[in-house]
């Protein structure tokens, strides 16, 4: 037991890795064995993160180093600096760790139905585990260029993933989009982790904010890293790839790419808060994560309003709701260097943002899944042929209505609560930012209006008389999901105190990062 | 005369890297942004490799060789790391060109596009 | 770790319990309501001066008809919005090698804020 | 297909291409080299043989899903080696000392003992495996899908 909770933090990336690739050979010994194998592999990664999580809030932040004498010798006696690959699992990381857990889980098992009828899904299901995998990696690594090499396996796996039911033409071309901006982007993170081994021969996270003198080229470097991953998250004004993407995507992974994306957004929060802190530009850097959170808030729901594609209106929620995050987060980065203002809003405002996305990672999810489910049975995600499917679809109908008053911010849904936390410590920043916040709520909210009136009330349409209700999987795979939210709903107060706050400590105490990997006081 | 040839590598890195993004930004034919992205990689290879050059170094395969220089290894091994996945990057956009290609017959970025909006 | 001042004053609970009992009275409102209302007769028909009921597909209120004043009253704001989501893969990457460029220059013109 | 010498000539430079690629994978701990690089060069022999030969007759001797079964197996290996070192931590090295490539080499310039390094050799035919079948794969693939579209028009 105790072994097992030194190796969790690799074991969660490694199991699904191991995983990934005996998928094929499990499907050579027919689909339900391979099934349960990827449900049973992802429980275990559940389970695992759970653990990770539960250390770390116990005992603080846990290091883990690959291929050394022991797990926590993160610094060789012949050496003055990091060398190996190092593990390094804050509160961010295993928060994070915990929703992509739980979202591949959910997607998973949604999968096994809709997924059903394709060719090929032996390889569909290896691409899921690498996506997992991946995910898990971005957030538990302490090591840029693995940070890196996350990106790409998440970037192949996603686009792969985007692009599976090729006989769409709209799914080959969001993949293709998809791999094009994420390639750049991954390749603009690789320009600047040359910049740091070229200043400071560094590529540990916590050994280079160590050494970081914050030079021109760290500046540079910085501005490459933050428009990288603010692309691979999602964020207006380079948002343009998510909504081709996000649509097609097959099967129950549509909310595994959009939770990988939520990761991207935790690497951009890592790299901010951990690798620079206090050393880099506050305001700027704040005032840009703040002004690209309010235009992804406002142009996301705009364009969601007049679109007539189920999944596509969503997939512009999305953006739409990456803007909270950015604003919640922005605010608080906006005022890092000043421990008044943190202590009054600045902290709070931070933790709106992660609060809202794990809540995001649930309701979006379960939202995305009612839209594949709309797909799943119909054949087309075009809301202007749908009507009156909550009369056949009661459960879809059912989680629906879950999601769409969760993102829309509707008491007593989480989102509700996690939006307070932002627009009450928004406000104190500047009032302009919460009045913004609020009218995108609103508009939020009128277009899931949109989509319940068009798509579940109304008559029976005669071409859907024969509508069914989606199969077991499929409303297993959302309940996950849902349950997920009502739980978050009802007990918000108890879910951040044991693991917002910890996530948003664990960002703002950089020196607590740095020590625990370079030791020292 | 000097500072030109030991920064002959960063200079002829930028070149490339103008070179990739422009045919990036400016090609509407799907493979020449593929090309425009394979260009753009090379360079970022090239910075890698050049990171790591010492004087007079040689190859880093020595057990503690002390009074040598030797080439840094981790920005080779990098480098190496981001060839691997350039590849599978590359092969990975290919394939899509073809089933791009196969549906609308087009290979032009616009002509090819078909959702927007 | 201190408790969220904001949301120590948020019990959803409450919420749900309220929501409940204003269901319930609503539940016994409407259960008081005219008992001479049948199912499946004349009064269920949409026309009650007894012209022919459209077809369903006819009777329904589709996606492409919502908000439309809207859209006609922002369209000076959608026109360029929805014209700058092209599609186009060369764009996507312009705004993405734009946006890397605007945000060196912030970054290296402090005192702009 | 193409012409007579070209195919003699593919048919004699094949096995020297291999060898040479399975040199680099073997002294890939000892001299610049490894997994990928070797495995390049190996599947590189493919490359000539579908550029001689053409598709359709290499597509029958190299199938696709016995090449996805290599390449699992390879990346099986890789992870598997670093599970192996899991008692001490993942990826230790847990074969120096041992008979297998478990000679310490003595500090100074390298003395080309192959019996180095570990359990590092065993991972860079681990990633060779997946390296060659992985490669191979993409340029059957591809090949076959130019084919295909030849006939279709």
């Amino acid at each position: 037991m105790e072994a097992l909770i030194t190796h969790s933090p690799i074991l969660a990336i490694a199991v699904p890795l191991l995983a990934a690739f005996l998928t094929p050979l499990m499907g050579r010994l027919g689909p339900r064995v391979r099934d349960t194998f990827v449900v049973l592999v992802l429980a275990v990664v559940q389970i695992l993160v759970i653990i990770v999580a539960r250390e770390v809030y116990a005992n603080g932040i846990q290091v883990y180093v690959l291929g050394a004498a022991g797990p926590s010798l993160a610094i060789p006696e012949t050496h003055m600096v990091p060398v190996r690959i190092i593990l390094e699992v804050d509160g961010l990381g295993a928060f994070l760790g915990i929703m992509g857990a739980t979202v591949a889980l959910a997607g998973a098992i949604y999968s096994i139905s809709c997924m059903k009828l394709e060719t090929g899904q032996d390889r569909f299901y290896t691409l899921m585990l690498l996506l997992a995998a991946s995910m898990i990696g971005i957030q538990y690594t302490g090591d840029l260029f693995n940070l890196f090499v996350f990106l790409e396996i998440l970037s192949i796996s996603g686009a792969a993933l985007a692009a599976f039911r090729t006989r769409f033409v709209d799914a080959v071309e969001g993949g293709f989009k998809y791999v094009i901006v994420s390639t750049i982007a991954a390749l603009l993170v690789l320009i600047s982790i040359g910049m740091f081994y070229g200043q400071y021969n560094l590529l540990n996270i916590a050994a280079i904010a160590d050494a970081m003198q914050y030079t021109a080229i760290d500046k540079i470097a910085l501005a490459l890293l933050v428009v990288a991953l603010l692309t691979k998250s999602g964020a207006v004004p380079s948002h343009w790839w998510v909504p081709d993407t996000y649509t097609p995507a097959a099967g129950g992974t549509s909310p595994i790419i959009y939770a990988a994306s939520l990761t991207c957004l935790g690497a951009l929060f890592r790299v901010v808060f951990s690798l620079y802190g206090l050393k880099l530009s506050l305001s700027v850097v704040g005032w840009v994560v703040i002004v690209a959170g309010l235009l992804s808030m406002f142009i996301g729901v705009t364009m969601a309003l007049r679109q007539t594609d189920v999944k596509r209106l969503m997939t512009y929620h999305a953006i739409s709701q990456e803007g909270y995050m950015l604003l919640g987060v922005g605010v608080g980065l906006a005022v890092l260097g000043n421990p008044q203002a943190v202590a009054a809003y600045g902290r709070e405002a931070i933790a709106g943002g992660i609060f809202h996305v794990i809540n995001n990672a649930f309701f979006k999810g379960l939202l995305l899944l009612t839209g594949e489910a709309l797909f799943f049975q119909l054949g087309t995600r075009d809301l202007n042929k749908m009507g009156g499917l909550g009369r056949n679809m009661k459960w879809t109908c059912a989680f629906f209505i879950i999601g769409a008053l969760a993102i829309s911010g509707v008491p007593p849904f989480n989102g509700f609560a996690s939006k307070l936390m932002i627009y009450e410590s928004s406000f104190h920043l500047n009032p302009m930012l919460t009045i913004i916040a609020l009218v995108v709520s609103i508009m939020t909210l009128a277009s899931f209006t949109k989509v319940f009136q068009a798509a579940f009330t109304g008559p029976e349409q005669p071409q859907f008389a024969a509508v069914s209700s989606v199969p077991l999987s499929m409303k297993v795979g959302m309940g996950i999901l849902a349950a997920a939210t009502v739980l978050f709903s009802l007990f918000p107060q108890f879910v951040v105190d044991t693991i917002v706050y910890p996530a948003t400590d664990a960002l703002l105490n950089q020196t607590g990062y740095i020590n625990a990997v370079m030791g020292g006081a | 005369m000097s500072t030109i040839i030991t920064n002959a590598p960063f200079i002829a890195v930028a070149a490339l890297a103008c070179v990739g993004i422009y045919i990036m930004l400016s090609q509407r034919n799907l493979i020449k942004i593929v090309m425009g992205i394979t260009i753009f990689e090379a360079a970022v290879n090239l910075f890698l490799v050049s990171l790591g050059y010492r004087n007079d170094g040689i190859a880093p395969i020595f057990t503690n060789a002390t009074g040598i220089h030797m080439v840094l290894p981790v920005p080779q091994a990098m480098t190496l790391t981001s060839i691997v996945i350039g590849v599978a990057t590359t092969a990975m956009m290919l394939t899509l060109i073809v089933l791009i290609y196969r549906h609308t017959g087009e290979t032009d970025a616009k002509k090819s596009r078909r959702v927007k909006g | 770790m201190s408790a969220s001042p904001v949301l120590s004053f948020w019990a959803p609970l409450m919420v749900v319990i309220a929501f409940l009992i204003v269901a319930a009275i609503t539940y016994t409102y409407r259960s008081r309501g005219r008992s001479s209302f049948k199912e499946d007769t004349e009064q269920t028909k949409v026309f009650l001066s007894g012209e022919d009921e459209p077809e369903a597909g006819m009777r329904h209120v589709r996606a492409h008809n919502m908000y439309w004043g809207f859209f006609e009253a922002m369209k000076r704001y959608y026109d360029p919005v929805v014209r700058a989501h092209t599609g186009i893969a060369n764009d996507y990457l312009i705004w993405m090698f734009g946006l890397a460029g605007l945000v060196g220059v912030l970054l290296f013109a402090p005192g702009l804020f | 297909m193409m012409s007579k010498v070209v195919r003699s000539v593919a048919r004699l430079a094949t096995p020297a291409v291999l060898t040479f690629g399975l040199y680099v994978i073997m002294h890939g701990h000892v001299t610049s080299g490894g997994g990928f690089q070797g495995g390049a060069v190996f599947a590189s022999a493919a490359a000539l043989l579908l550029v001689a030969f053409g598709s359709e007759r290499v597509k029958e001797h190299m199938k696709i899903p016995a090449l996805t079964g290599i390449a699992v197996s390879g990346a099986v290996i890789f992870i598997g080696l670093g599970f192996a070192g899991l008692a001490t931590t993942f990826f230790y090295n847990l074969f120096v000392g041992s008979p297998v490539f478990g000679h310490v080499p003595p500090f100074g310039p390298a003395h080309e003992d192959i019996w180095t390094a570990g359990v590092i050799p065993l991972m860079n035919i681990g990633v060779a495996l997946n390296v060659v079948a992985g490669l191979t794969a993409i340029m059957v693939v591809m090949a076959i899908a130019s084919e295909n579209k030849r006939d279709g028009e």
